[in-house]
């Protein structure tokens, strides 16, 4: 019962001869949201990178007690992993309906949510649905995302720095957004630079530095310890 | 400031360093081709070496482009071969004797060729250059497509199918050269291929042969240091081309013809094989390339049918398992000797190598019985006094086994590899 | 007139010909970054495995199973070559490929000889189709001319009216992205690389008994090819279909010409039996693709329809 | 009167129909330390690309020390005496440290692009790329390939073929990113002593390096400039408090 | 793998044996490969079975001799390379035909090879590259031909069309290179003296062995309202332009130096009757001796895949044995001397390699296609026939030359 949804030990990820990730060590229970915070460049995306095999790992990474780390990202994902990259990637020739399409895994067995489910969340996705989703506003492509991910109906989605680059009333709904679907029972690992969303939303925090984790806690706790956000994050 | 200078000092080479790695290998270089025609050379023996030092110098000179300056060119052929063409031109304006050419000697030619490898870089460089990478890959291809079949068009320039032919031994005699038997040329070749080899070494160490390599590594960063990375892929692709052009010089000499054929993709992807086979990071990769692609050429051209196929495998599999080439083998072996773990590397090495010959054994059967069974002719594999036909099981045993257990050794020495702490 | 229809038939069979055989180099540059220098290879493969298979069947059997069987040699390819070598960037990757269409002349000429081989088009289909100006023109170009265009529209529903063809289009951009939605993107690639060699395998069987099937016959389409790839603009399969039927309509009227330079440039003075004033146009025509290779790399850097730079 | 080192007018750049810098004005004074702070993805790093000639402004003009400067190439601003560093280290990888530190030193010392002439013959380029090395405390692993280098030091690398050339406007984008806060004191102290009567752009996200460095601080959000001003008003500026830092807590004045 | 190759290893093992003792020894320096290659081969073949006939006669004042072919891919370049490993071999005759531009330059090396090294000097046998410059300005005292040089086929040829007067206009086609342009040459200058009437209405050029579809080409001849095309094509270049020609349907008469090269014929199938003609120094249809039928058929035999059809191959290998023996020597200059002015009574008529120029002189046919012959070609049944009034009298095909020879000191 208390098996964790994501298990990664002693995790580490190297970009040509430079060492990133130096032993990252973390867990997530089944529908929790945790908050990777961190200075830029101190390795959060590349462990999120690590985990979903966009960058070599080195180390044990364990999905529902399964080992993921060096598999093809495509079988990470098909294990139930979701992943909303930083630089978002929808497809932008195509429409906002064959987006949604393509985050299907299997024709023959589809999620949870249809098409339009996902259009009816999303009112401005549904206006917009044949429209080509490069034309799309920043917040409306993060949605975009972030319903794709869903229709391939992951149990844990890691999202990364979904806020970024946003205008604050769209960082709001943003935030609204991934407290909603965290509700449905998914668990997140989300990637976040705004202390504001990420104490919002999580239920636990961890923090990075040069490369591994250098505090875990729940927010309350966190709230306390200045000593670690002196050192490791920017106020 | 002395105070600085000594400091410096302290983190430069030191003299003893400077000589092993730079003066000696040259001194070694220079030394093994003085004392060759001690040993009375027979002709085809002269043929060969004539070859291989045009083939060196172009494959050095190639080198700069694609070892230094990451530039992959598919057509540098070309400025061989306009250097080449000019220096045919120049031959026979010394052969008619007017003007300055009359008293021109035919011994340094292939400074015309340098010259003119050099001004057709120039030019083609000045727009080809604005691009790296596979741009540049095509553009050099797209030229050189362009200049090959054009040169059909202009024959007083190209002369046609028949190229442009002359006679070397025209012109004023330097160093007491007649410039007409093969050991004539032997001294024509060595003091060329010296000065080439050299002059391309030492241009390594100078401020744009550095820059080159940055460049090549970071061209973005370049630009924020003040430099202008067109211009410096333009400078290094222009000096590249004038020692091709060099290279056409002492094919003009030695062949004393020069056909359209040259300026083809054909040698254009010769001396881009020669190069990445010696070993594109180390300035004696090509050399060491150029000596074996030519010797292979020509001599195990007698021995097997299929020696095209080999050298095509060799490259795919230097592409696919060996990117440093031979030269990297070689320095890689080296290193590990005098590394630390010297014994378990060599144990290492030892099943890599026997894997390796066995598979190679089964290769070997394989292509030369395919290529018998292919002729027709009726004729078996004999090597060593053995007798292998394919209808035989023996010589299906004799393919298969070897390759089989030296895939397995392969393997075995592969994974050991993965599993040595990174 | 007649000059202008026998070359506008030819120009565009020849231009449906090269676009054969250059969509599938489009599709894998565009997903993998790779310009398959072998691409020509697997048209030449195309041409001796439909002359074995027609000597042995029929030429019927040879049209569908020869393109297969070219597929299967590019997947094996893309699966134990190219994606190991992939690891060590695109300039490893473009070497193995010039490595390889070197390895494949090679073993074609064990295989088959140095020389010409007799591959002969169906006697079904060789008669005249039809005769216009006092030329007939054979039935086997039209024949030609159906096939390709049924390769033009199967690819086409293939790509925008099927859910593969949705994720080829996804993958040729994002990779990455496609992978975490979770689509086998090494499979996909394996597939594309298939698909593209088997088109130029198909390429093969249908023009090898038209020109020459010999050793030589990929290296002299291979440059071609790419000059259609590169015009076209990169990723775009729109834009290799135009530069196709460009190319060649282009070299088709050039032969057709008789003109000099002289005869055009009149105005200049040029003397018509000068180097330059003696060039006819249609001696020009090797040289037209790669002039506008290299024109379009200069001047228009991402080709005719392409979205990026090459 | 003399001119700005640098001065931005209506400075203006989009990508397709993304606006990402939107009419920017700012001038800084020669040998001023200026910060720009800002959350991810408000167009720091663009606004640098734009200085530094990287990019060509959609509209408005960058000029330094009063020459116009946009649409000029970058090595040509380089020459002019603007030098940047780069967010993600952006070394040479394959060349030792001395080498990299080496490369920056020879354009300013007019070794252009010599190919007739052996790189060690010039003593001035020596000795000037000990001074750097000494400077950033890179002595030591002056014969170490760039790429073995501890991410520390190849931060101070990056650095230090930054100032290598002499520039005398140096724009440093996240020089601490990634460090912890010792050594972003180390790097802090670097800066310090190497921009020492030079102008200083510079992008940071830690708060405590603004504060201690910059003369003046500018919060970029979303492409626009909202408020440029001394520390101690930035401090204050409740604008910026809620565009940037929403509601946390800004470092108590403690020093 | 094919009939062809197997042949050819019939024969090449059969010199395999003979070469252990072989004495004189022969380079044949043609393409053995690529486009041109089955040219070359079909060549290599003929002196192949001619060296035969002479080792089992005994060989040459008693020596063996061995043909040894070395590929140069129709490349000038690549042939000096060859050129300089068959003499590395020992080499001191050289054969090759393929090409004017390969000629050229094999012309050169030898001269200067000669003047390099005396005492080792190599004759070249040319037995057809006919550029007429061989024999006349570029002539040389090592350079022998073998076969009847452009200006003396086009003679032949323009004296048939002087005749047939429904020609009116004719269109020139030849590949880009100085044979073709040659060719080209002679047609225009010999049309404008016999036939003044006859309009030349086009002049191609097109890259010599590098065209793989001739359809445009014809397209153009078809356009230009033709009666009749010159070509002096060869190898694939003609193949190639008959297959084009014959998928186009038209009719107009092809009169050309090489139709009877590999494939050309069956190319145009029946079509090719009184449409193919071709100037030649034999055809296998006419009346000769029932020895000169036995080789022919040997031949055949042998060869499968190729027509008894370089008949010069084994004037050239027989006129050096007699040459040999009359100089009572197997080495070069003797030799040379010896072909001087030599007569050579051949299987039909006699030939002279006349003295000034090295040029061989014999009687020349022109013949068509036809079914009712006793060989064919290609094997299908048509074969080539001599055409009423074909045969040209050596006497009569002769041309002046302008060749200024300079000659070594004789033995």
């Amino acid at each position: 019962m208390t098996q964790p949804m994501l298990e990664v030990k002693d995790l580490h990820a190297f970009y040509g001869k430079s060492h990133v990730l130096r032993g990252v060590n973390m867990e997530i229970m089944p529908g929790e949201v945790i908050a990777l915070l961190g200075r830029n460049g101190v390795g959060r995306s590349t462990t999120a990178k690590a985990i979903m095999g966009e960058v070599a790992p080195k180390g044990e990474i364990l999905f529902k007690g399964e080992p993921i780390a060096g598999l093809e990202s495509h079988k990470i994902s098909r294990m139930g992993l979701g992943y909303v990259p930083e630089s978002r990637d929808i497809f932008p020739t195509m429409t906002v309906r064959q987006n949604l399409i393509l985050g299907i895994k299997d024709m023959k067995n589809p999620g949870k949510y249809t098409v339009d489910d996902m259009l009816d969340m999303f009112p401005n996705l549904r206006r917009r649905a044949d429209n080509a989703a490069g034309v799309l506003s920043g917040g409306e492509k993060q949605m975009l995302t972030m319903c794709r991910t869903l229709m391939g109906n992951p149990e844990l989605i890691i999202i990364d720095e979904p806020t970024e680059g946003l205008a604050p009333k769209i960082v709001q709904q943003i935030g609204d957004t991934i407290a909603e679907i965290a509700k449905t029972g998914v668990a997140i690992l989300l990637v976040e630079q705004k202390l504001s969303i990420a104490l919002r939303i999580a239920n636990r925090v961890y923090v990075m530095g040069h490369g591994e984790i250098v505090y875990g806690g729940t927010p309350s706790d966190f709230a306390t310890r200045d000593d670690v956000r002196k050192e490791w994050l920017e106020v | 400031m002395s105070d600085t200078t000594q400091s410096y000092q302290n983190i430069a080479p030191s003299g003893a360093a400077k000589f092993r790695q730079r003066i000696l290998p040259f001194a070694v270089f220079i030394a093994i081709i003085l004392l060759i025609p001690l040993t009375d050379p027979s002709r085809t023996m002269y043929a060969l070496m004539h070859q291989m030092a045009i083939y060196i110098v172009f494959a050095v000179a190639y080198n700069m482009l694609l070892g230094k300056g990451g530039m992959l060119s598919f057509g540098h052929a070309v400025y061989f071969g306009l250097g080449g063409y000019l220096c045919m031109h120049a031959m026979n304006w010394i052969a008619d004797g007017t003007g300055i050419w009359g008293s021109f000697p035919t011994f340094f030619l292939p400074i015309i060729g340098f010259v003119g490898g050099g001004l057709a870089a120039i030019v083609i460089g000045s727009f080809s250059t604005k691009r790296s990478g596979t741009t540049f890959a095509m553009i050099s291809l797209g030229v050189a497509e362009l200049i090959f079949a054009g040169a059909f068009m202009f024959d007083s320039l190209f002369g046609g199918e028949q190229g442009i032919n002359g006679d070397r031994m025209n012109g004023p005699e330097v160093f007491g050269l007649s410039m007409g038997p093969q050991s004539d040329i032997y001294w024509f070749m060595a003091f060329w291929t010296i000065l080439a080899v050299i002059a391309m070494y030492a241009f390594t160490r100078t401020p744009l042969g550095r820059l080159s390599e940055a460049t090549r590594d970071n061209p973005q960063r370049v630009e924020f240091i003040g430099y202008n990375p067109q211009r410096v892929r333009w400078l290094v692709f222009s000096l590249s081309g004038a020692f091709a052009g060099l290279a056409g010089g002492m094919s003009a000499v030695n062949y004393e013809i020069f056909t359209p054929e040259a300026l083809s993709l054909i040698p254009s992807g010769f001396v881009l094989i020669m190069a990445y086979v010696g070993g594109i990071t180390y300035f004696v990769g090509p050399i060491m390339g150029a000596i074996l692609l030519t010797y292979m050429s020509s001599m195990m051209s007698d021995f097997t049918e299929a020696w095209l196929l080999y050298l095509g495998l060799m490259f795919v599999l230097i592409v696919m398992y060996a990117p440093r080439g031979i030269a990297g083998i070689i320095f890689g072996i080296w290193d590990g000797i005098r590394g630390p773990n010297a014994g378990e590397m060599m144990r290492k090495w030892a099943v890599q190598l026997a894997g390796g010959l066995l598979m190679l054994i089964g290769l070997i059967v394989l292509v030369e019985v395919a290529v018998r069974w292919s002729n027709g002719w009726g004729e078996a594999f004999e090597p060593f006094g053995l007798h292998f036909t394919h209808g035989s099981i023996v010589t299906w045993i004799v393919i298969i086994v070897p390759l089989v257990a030296g895939g397995y050794l392969l393997r075995l020495a592969g994974r050991e590899k993965e599993e040595m702490p990174a | 007139m007649e000059t202008i229809v026998f070359a506008l038939l030819n120009g565009v069979i020849y231009g449906l010909l090269l676009f054969m055989l250059s969509s599938g180099l489009t599709l894998i540059f565009s997903m993998m970054g790779v310009l398959n220098f072998a691409h020509a290879s697997f048209y030449m493969l195309g041409a001796y495995f439909a002359f074995t298979i027609m000597g042995a069947t029929s030429f019927w059997i040879a049209l569908f199973l020869a393109p297969v069987l070219v597929g299967l040699v590019g997947a094996v390819v893309e699966r134990y070559g190219l994606r190991r070598v992939h690891a060590n960037g695109h300039v490893a990757e473009l070497l193995f490929t010039f490595g390889l269409a070197y390895l494949i002349e090679e073993i074609v000429k064990i295989f088959y000889g140095k020389t010409a081989v007799d591959y002969k088009i169906p006697s079904l289909l060789d008669f005249p189709a039809f005769t216009i100006y006092g030329a007939s023109f054979p039935a086997y170009r039209m024949f030609m001319l159906v096939i390709a265009i049924g390769m033009l529209i199967g690819l086409w529903f293939l790509l925008k009216k099927t859910r593969a063809g949705l994720i080829i289009q996804a993958a040729l951009t994002h990779p990455h992205m496609v992978g975490h939605l979770g689509h086998n993107v090494p499979l996909i690639f394996m597939t594309v690389f298939g698909i593209g060699c088997a088109l130029a395998g198909l390429a093969g069987v249908i023009a090898g008994n038209i020109f020459v099937t010999d050793p030589a016959m990929a290296v002299q389409m291979g440059p071609i090819v790419f000059v259609v790839v590169v015009v076209g603009g990169i990723g775009s399969l729109e834009g290799a279909f135009l530069a196709s039927i460009l190319i060649g309509l282009l070299q088709n009227f050039a032969v057709g010409i008789s003109a000099s330079f002289a005869d055009i440039f009149w105005f200049t003075g040029l003397s018509p039996t000068s180097e330059i004033g003696d060039i006819t146009v249609s001696s020009l025509a090797p040289v037209l693709p790669f002039l506008l290779l290299v024109l379009m790399l200069i001047f228009r850097p991402r080709g005719l329809m392409g979205e990026q730079e090459l | 009167m003399t001119a700005p080192a640098l001065s931005l007018k209506n400075l203006c750049k989009s990508f397709g129909p993304a606006k990402i810098i939107n009419d920017v004005t700012l001038d800084i004074a020669k040998g001023e330390r200026h910060a720009i702070i800002g959350p991810n993805g408000a167009g720091k790093s663009t606004l640098f690309n734009l200085i530094s000639g990287l990019y060509t402004p959609t509209s408005g003009t960058v000029s330094l020390n009063g020459t116009l400067i946009s649409g000029v190439a970058p090595f040509e601003i380089n020459r002019m005496g603007l030098s940047r560093s780069f967010q993600v280290s952006n070394i040479f990888a394959n060349m030792t440290v001395r080498e990299n530190v080496r490369c920056g030193v020879l354009h300013s010392l007019g070794q252009g692009y010599a190919f007739w002439k052996s790189v060690t013959s010039s003593k001035e380029v020596q000795e000037k790329t000990y001074e750097v090395l000494e400077h950033c405390s890179l002595v030591d692993k002056a014969n170490t390939p760039a790429a073995l280098l501890p991410y520390a030091d190849q931060r101070a690398l990056e650095i230090a073929i930054t100032i290598a050339g002499g520039a005398n406007v140096i724009l440093l984008d996240e020089p601490t990113a990634g460090m912890s806060h010792s050594e972003t004191d180390r790097a802090v102290e670097l800066i310090r002593k190497s921009t020492e009567g030079k102008t200083l752009v510079i992008v940071e996200h830690d708060m405590g390096v603004i504060f201690d460095l910059a003369d003046r601080i500018s919060v970029l959000v979303y492409g626009e400039i909202i408020a440029s001003a001394p520390p101690s008003e930035i401090r204050g500026d409740p604008k910026v408090r809620e565009a940037y830092l929403g509601d946390e807590a800004l470092p108590e004045e403690t020093v | 793998m094919s009939i062809k190759t197997a042949a050819l290893a019939a024969a090449v093992s059969v010199v395999a044996v003979s070469s252990a003792m072989a004495d004189v020894k022969f380079a044949f320096i043609d393409p053995l490969s690529g486009p041109m290659g089955p040219s070359g081969e079909a060549g290599y073949t003929s002196f192949l079975l001619a060296a035969e006939h002479i080792n089992a006669n005994g060989g040459v004042n008693g020596e063996q001799i061995e043909v040894k072919g070395y590929d140069n891919k129709v490349n000038p370049k690549e042939s000096l390379v060859q050129l300089q490993k068959a003499i590395d071999d020992g080499v001191r005759y050289i054969f090759q035909g393929n090409g004017s531009s390969v000629a050229a330059a094999i012309i050169d090396a030898v001269n200067k090879h000669n003047q390099r090294n005396p005492g080792d000097e190599v004759l070249f046998f040319n037995y057809a590259a006919v550029t007429p410059d061989f024999t006349n300005d570029g002539c040389s005292f090592w350079h022998f031909r073998f076969d009847a040089h452009a200006d003396m086929k086009m003679a032949a040829i323009t004296d048939y069309i002087q005749g047939q007067d429904d020609i009116k206009k004719v269109y020139l086609i030849g590949q880009d290179y100085i044979f073709g342009q040659a060719v080209a040459a002679a047609a225009e200058s010999q049309l404008k003296e016999k036939r003044p009437d006859i309009e030349i209405v086009g002049n191609e050029l097109h890259p010599l062995a590098k065209v793989k579809d001739f359809t445009p080409y014809i397209q153009k001849i078809i356009s230009s309202g033709a009666d009749a095309v010159i070509t002096g094509n060869w190898g694939a270049d003609m193949q190639l332009l008959m297959k084009a020609a014959a998928e186009s349907g038209s009719e107009i008469p092809y009169f050309t130096f090489y139709g009877g090269s590999l494939g050309a014929v069956s190319a145009l199938g029946e079509g090719a009757i009184d449409r193919l003609y071709q100037v030649t120094e034999a055809i296998t249809n006419l009346d000769a001796s029932d020895e000169q039928y036995a080789l022919i058929e040997e031949y055949k035999q042998r060869f499968p895949e190729y027509d008894y059809y370089y008949h010069r191959a084994f004037n050239a290998l027989n006129m050096f044995k007699q040459a040999a023996e009359t100089a009572g020597s197997n080495d070069p200059i003797p030799v040379a001397f010896a072909l001087e002015g030599m007569t050579y009574e051949e299987p039909y008529g006699t030939a002279t390699m006349r003295a000034d120029d090295h040029q061989l002189q014999q009687n020349l046919y022109i013949s068509t296609v036809s079914k009712d012959v006793k060989y064919g070609v290609d094997n299908i049944d048509l074969g080539w026939k001599l055409l009423d009034g074909g045969k040209i009298d050596a006497a009569a095909a002769e041309q002046p030359t302008t060749c200024q020879m300079e000659r070594p000191e004789k033995p």
